[in-house]
């Protein structure tokens, strides 16, 4: 007992090691079970784990011992010897090796993973604020030319341009490029992959930092606005999997998952064939009254469509879809019909009725007269 | 001129005042010409080598200075040449991506504004 | 080695301040100006150690504190980074331990220019200031971008914070810069030109070699901060597109057009990485002499340990994209900074291997300050190994931006060089006062503090196997995620809240210690290095008295084959023993 | 370290042994030469960094990048000459610097009459330097439309980056007006009379940093 007070930083220390240890064996969490073409990732985390964890123990565990072995004793004296070239020369050989076979293997997968096999499907995967959408490239293969802003104008008094992304054009599509006319768009979070295809993942953003991943397929990459980057795998089993967003990208970042499936290659097209094309999805567009068009113009320029659906899914705010004259409940139990006078209130002073269920995170909004109504006139028309 | 320098200063400083208005023109010329390209390129990254390496060695002293201070200084840089260099080659790659997937066109430089139209060119 | 040269230090008269305000405010003392330093850092340390036990109690119990909404939870995990990274680690390991040191391991009377070396921790509070000027209420709070401020969400409508809080954290960070350089320009030119005779560079104690390094990396590393702050003030105050592509925020189409974001990245971890090394080399130093002193025993291999200190400072220029190798960047960089960073793996190593053989064979006094540097090796080895994951870019695809990366960067840059600033005051704390800590409050508060920092973090390793990601106000509700993760979570959560008030502890022990701790003498553990012959403890205005010390030896020389003590100081000719 | 066998040795041989000696590693250069060097090298890291940041942003840019030979052209005799004012702005600025290599030459000689004069003249030159620039500025902002935001002539970087750099380096050169005009007075005071003139070298350096950062400013910027 004296022995183990005496020594007891030692033991303390060599304990935390072998805790370690330990914990690590016993421990339920470790990777997801994988479910793509990337065990090579796994495999080369092994070698490093391996060569890491005993380099680990080792010197753990002799620091442990040598603080016991060479506790302080009056008579005792320290062994002088301010270098030991050989010993230092053999240490630096050997760290080199094991940083050689770490490294290896990474570099030759690193190798892999940028270099997209030829016969890759494309998708794109669309990120925003904070909801993913995704786009397949139809049948010419190609993935049309996308575009933020449209007719850029830049003059001595200023720079104009129009917004290219809208509610009519949700994916930014260039007009000019006509692969984009039968490429798909999938407006929703819901992604559908084929088993055992390449997949070459290109990535796009419409407004800050995001990264598309899934954990079970190892592979992530950021998307970066203003550029494209991608990344590629290949689905080796079948399943539901989540998407998680893994850069930092706002207030909502840990709301911005979405759920990936993993088809047979029959059920992925089913799937496929159900979904439009940017050219159905602009054949639907009936010509809007011109108030009602100004309506959306304002609903676009002011980003409502940021917190409010017209296609019945609820994100931040409530969709508008089916709203207008709906018996609404609001957050105190009280009912309501949302007619133009509610509609008008809660655009003005939004947070005095919250609809159930939702925060009150919106900003007042003020508008001319002429302006409230093409909006109130659009809201209806959108219920319809 | 090393060993001129040390013992007549003055004259150096004003030969290299002289060099440095000549390196001066000469890389103006290289515009005045519109020499294009590489050529153009080289020509004023070595105008400008030459400038600054004359101000540093004469008019800071750096010629006169031990070995120790001018390696302290001037070895450090060299890692700004990797940034330079990785930033260049990463920039390539982001704009071919602009013109693949946006569609961005390369636009002709523009029309000078009316009243420099007349520039040589 | 000692030759003719007069120190230019001896040659001018020192002027002492005449009144209290002079010798303890505006004082141009190297040691005052390192307790202003030190006392500044230490609060606002506190302040973010307050933020991060908030972070954690949101973590583990999200029904806990209904008030904690998403923008506190955000802003929280910036400042408590920024403020840990910056105003805590660099200005108290460079502000504090380097201006204690410098001048005293030198054996110069102050720094060069003592008037500039204040005007330095000056504009540091005043960047400190401004840092906190966010919480003021109706400016909308401090950023919420991360630490790491990546734009362009750093500055769209989409973050906390994206008006005044993040024009506040840039422009303080400018300021801090500038502060920075003041006094980074004073260690530097204090170690390279102002030692005293016979004190070659190959003497100096590895605390100043630490410092020096680290100081050299700042120099050169910070301007690359300083240039990315402007561009995004410009970006966001009047609309230039540096870093902002045309982008949609929120719904809106924002002017902006044509930036890079990418080059923000670039330029941040040009300086992001010289970073971690600024605060991880003067704690590589401090250990090292902690380690050789208590351990009664030369330093292992001191001249290794210099060049792989000098290897990593210039090694650490050329690997900065390893934090990037899932950003989007050129895809063939992955191949350049992981064999770079790798390639560092090898000093690095080689200084734990020192550590260790120092202890090898050793006369090991277990002392407080001793206990801190032990545990500083354990976990720097388990920060550093972990970090050989992170930099080998393939294995960096699957855990980067998950707990893995949180853990392994808590361990190797918060917890250990946290340590080693412990174990540093611990060792220092009697010369600077002329007291000692008390031992028993020391050692509670090491045993907690260690224990529970390695309880939350070595665990945390494992959810970022999983593959929970981080800056996640709310985590625990995915599918993959086994059950009992949560319980990890908050096991964590309540390590956390115990290790943040054991801190007290140690505030206790520094304000009690100094009143009442027991007369420590001028040299209480036998050290070798010169700020222990001092001739008066503490040591007063201008250290040395009248003329300044000759060095004989390195600082090393512990039980000396012959020699009747266990130390020989380093002002000791050569020849004799005490 | 014997002065005397200084000649005999290689360069590298000094190195190994002004880095091993005691007291000084930079002999015979006094702290502040050494604190203004080791800055001038910080300072040389900010500035790389914009330049490096300019090079970056304006090669992934996709819009036009206008020719500044053209957009900084000025009418000399009612023909327009490209780059005219630059031009004599770099000649201002390489007079500056001649005539501050001339007062640390003075300065040495202790003729501090000639060192007030040289170094009153290089503020000058210098302030007229940031006249120019304000001229500059004054005509590309009302001439050309250009702003820090917008460019009526292709990609709005570029005023961005012409107006960050150039007022960056503007500051440091009315930095180094202000410096100069300090020493020089204090010179003529005479409060450096029992001392050295080292003074004057260091603000030497500062300014030699000024021209030499517009050297590469002029080579990227403006001939690019």
């Amino acid at each position: 007992m004296r022995k183990i007070l005496d020594h007891h930083v030692a033991i303390l220390l060599g304990l935390v090691v072998i805790g370690s240890v330990i914990f690590n064996v016993w421990s339920p969490w470790q990777f997801t079970e994988i479910a793509s073409n990337w065990e090579f990732i796994d495999f080369t985390v092994k070698v490093t784990w391996w060569i890491t964890g005993v380099a680990f123990v080792l010197l753990g565990l002799f620091m442990a011992w040598a603080i016991w072995r060479y506790k302080y004793h009056e008579s005792g004296e320290s062994h002088y010897e301010p270098e030991h070239p050989v010993l230092e020369s053999w240490l630096t050989i050997i760290t080199s090796i094991g940083v050689v076979i770490m490294l290896a293997p990474g570099l030759i997968a690193w190798d892999d993973y940028v270099q997209v096999p030829s016969d890759a499907m494309e998708v794109e995967v669309y990120g925003e604020q904070w909801t993913w959408k995704f786009r397949f490239p139809g049948e010419d293969g190609i993935l049309g030319a996308t575009t933020v802003k449209k007719n850029v104008d830049r003059t001595f008094d200023g720079t104009t341009y129009e917004p290219n992304i809208t509610s009519l054009n949700p994916f930014g599509m260039r007009d000019d490029d006509p692969h984009g006319d039968d490429d798909i768009l999938i407006a929703s979070n819901v992604l559908h992959l084929p088993l055992d295809r390449n997949i070459k993942v290109v990535l796009r953003s419409k407004d800050v930092l995001h990264d598309f991943w899934v954990p079970e397929i190892r592979a992530k990459m950021d998307m970066v606005p203003g550029m494209i980057t991608y990344f590629w795998f290949r689905p080796t089993r079948t399943g539901e999997f989540e998407i998680l967003c893994a850069e930092l990208c706002g207030r909502g970042h840990h709301i911005m998952r979405g759920t990936m499936y993993i088809d047979t290659q029959e059920d992925f097209e089913t799937w496929l064939d159900a979904q439009v094309t940017w050219a159905e999805m602009k054949a639907g567009q009936k010509p809007e009254e011109p108030i009602v068009a100004k309506g959306r113009q304002i609903a676009d320029q002011n980003g409502c469509f940021a917190c409010h659906s017209l296609d019945g899914t609820s994100v931040v705010g409530p969709t508008w879809k089916g709203l207008w004259g709906r018996e609404i409940t609001l957050s105190d139990g009280a009912t309501v019909i949302a007619d133009e006078e509610y509609i008008v209130e809660s655009i003005v002073e939004p947070n005095v009725k919250l609809v159930e269920g939702f925060g009150s995170v919106m900003t007042p909004y003020a508008f001319e007269d002429d302006e409230m109504e093409a909006l109130v006139r659009f809201l209806q028309e959108t219920a319809e | 001129m090393a060993e001129v320098g040390q013992q007549h200063p003055i004259k150096v400083y004003f030969l290299v005042w002289a060099l440095l208005f000549v390196f001066s023109i000469a890389s103006y010329l290289v515009d005045f010409f519109a020499f294009e390209g590489h050529l153009r390129w080289f020509l004023i990254v070595v105008f400008m080598l030459l400038k600054a390496g004359f101000i540093v060695a004469v008019f800071m002293h750096m010629k006169w200075e031990r070995p120790t201070l001018i390696t302290a200084i001037l070895v450090p840089p060299l890692v700004l040449i990797v940034l330079m260099y990785l930033l260049a080659y990463e920039a390539d790659y982001a704009w071919a991506s602009r013109i693949v997937y946006f569609g961005d066109v390369v636009e002709p430089i523009p029309e000078p504004p009316p009243s420099h139209a007349a520039v040589p060119h | 080695m000692a030759t003719a040269e007069i120190p230019y230090q001896e040659t001018v008269p020192l002027h002492h301040p005449k009144t209290w305000i002079g010798k303890y405010v505006f004082s141009q003392d190297h040691k005052v100006i390192a307790v202003q330093y030190g006392i500044t850092a230490m609060a606002v340390g506190l302040v973010a150690l307050f933020l991060s036990d908030l972070m954690r109690i949101q973590i583990a119990f999200p029904e806990f504190m209904d008030w904690f909404v998403e923008d506190y939870y955000y802003q929280s995990i910036t400042m408590h980074g920024m403020i840990m990274v910056i105003y805590l680690l660099t200005a108290f390991l460079l502000g504090a331990f380097g201006n204690f040191t410098v001048p005293l391991m030198c054996g110069a009377r102050d720094m060069v220019f003592p008037f500039v070396n204040m005007l330095s921790y000056w504009v540091y509070l005043l960047s400190v200031i401004i840092l906190l000027l966010a919480y003021i209420p109706g400016l909308g709070g401090p950023t919420g971008a991360g630490w790491t401020l990546y734009p362009p969400q750093t500055i769209t409508e989409g973050t906390p914070g994206a008006d005044w809080g993040i024009t506040t954290m840039l422009a303080s960070l400018a300021v801090f810069i500038v502060a920075f350089t003041m006094g980074g320009l004073n260690y530097i030119t204090t170690i390279l030109q102002a030692r005293t005779r016979g004190m070659s560079l190959m003497r100096l104690p590895l605390t100043v070699w630490g410092i020096f390094v680290a100081t050299f990396l700042g120099l050169l590393a910070f301007p690359a901060l300083f240039v990315s702050a402007i561009m995004m003030i410009l970006d966001l105050k009047i609309g230039t597109s540096f870093f902002m592509p045309a982008i949609v925020s929120l719904g809106q189409t924002l002017a902006y057009d044509g930036g890079q974001p990418l080059l923000f990245q670039h330029l941040f971890w040009f300086f992001g990485h010289p970073e971690v090394y600024i605060v991880a080399l003067p704690a590589f130093g401090v250990v090292s002499d902690l380690i050789s002193v208590h351990a009664r025993k030369n330093i292992f291999g001191y001249r290794l340990m210099v060049w792989a200190l000098v290897f990593i400072g210039i090694l650490s220029f050329i690997v900065w994209a390893h934090h990037m190798f899932v950003a989007g960047m050129h895809p063939y960089f992955g191949f350049f900074f992981a064999t770079t960073t790798l390639i560092i793996a090898v000093p690095t190593a080689i200084k734990v291997y020192n550590w260790i053989l120092t202890l090898w064979k050793a006369n090991i006094k277990l002392t407080v300050p001793m206990l801190y540097a032990l545990s500083f090796v354990l976990t720097f080895i388990m920060g550093g190994i972990t970090g050989l994951f992170l930099g080998n870019v393939i294995i960096d695809i699957p855990l980067s931006d998950t707990y893995f990366v949180v853990a392994h960067f808590h361990m190797v840059m918060g917890v250990s060089p946290i340590l080693a600033i412990f174990g540093g005051i611990y060792h220092w704390y009697p010369k600077l006062t002329g007291r000692m800590l008390n031992d028993t409050l020391g050692k509670w508060h090491f045993w907690i503090t260690f224990l529970g920092t390695y309880i939350i973090y070595f665990p945390m390793h494992y959810l970022g196997f999983i593959g929970v990601p981080r800056r996640y106000y709310e985590n625990f509700d995915s599918s993959f995620y086994p059950a009992s993760a949560q319980l990890l979570n908050e096991v964590i959560t309540y390590t956390a809240l115990v290790v943040g008030v054991a801190q007290l502890l140690y505030v206790i022990n520094l304000v009690h210690s100094y009143f009442y701790g027991k007369p420590a003498g001028d040299n209480p553990w036998g050290a070798n290095s010169l700020e222990w012959c001092t001739p008066e403890t503490p040591p007063g205005h201008g250290n040395w008295g009248d003329r300044l010390p000759t060095v004989h030896r390195w600082a090393y020389d512990y039980n000396v084959p012959g020699s009747e003590k266990d130390f020989i100081p380093q002002t000791v000719p050569q020849g004799q023993t005490s | 370290m014997a002065e005397a066998a200084e000649t005999d040795q290689g360069p590298l041989t000094t190195i190994v042994n002004d880095w091993s000696s005691d007291v000084t590693t930079f002999k015979a250069v006094p702290w502040g030469k050494a604190m203004m060097w080791i800055f001038l090298l910080s300072d040389t890291f900010i500035f790389t960094s914009f330049l490096v940041s300019y090079m970056a942003v304006r090669m992934t840019q996709t819009d036009a990048w206008p020719e500044p030979s053209e957009v900084f052209s000025l009418e000399a005799f009612g023909v327009p000459v490209p780059l005219l004012l630059i031009a004599i702005m770099t000649f201002i600025l390489i007079t500056s610097s001649g005539t501050m290599a001339m007062a640390v030459n003075m300065g040495y000689r202790k003729r501090k009459v000639a060192v007030f004069w040289l170094m009153f003249a290089t503020a000058l030159l210098g302030a007229s330097f940031v006249g120019m620039q304000a001229f500059e500025w004054t005509k590309l902002i009302g001439d050309e439309g250009v702003r820090a935001w917008q460019n009526p002539m292709g990609a709005a970087q570029f005023g961005s980056f012409f107006f960050m750099i150039t007022g960056f380096h503007g500051l440091h050169v009315s930095a180094g007006v202000v410096y100069l005009l300090i020493v020089a007075f204090r010179v003529l005071r005479g409060k450096y009379d029992n001392t050295s003139f080292e003074i004057v070298e260091i603000t030497g350096l500062y300014w030699h940093f000024v021209d030499l950062v517009w050297v590469f400013i002029f080579a990227f910027f403006y001939l690019w």
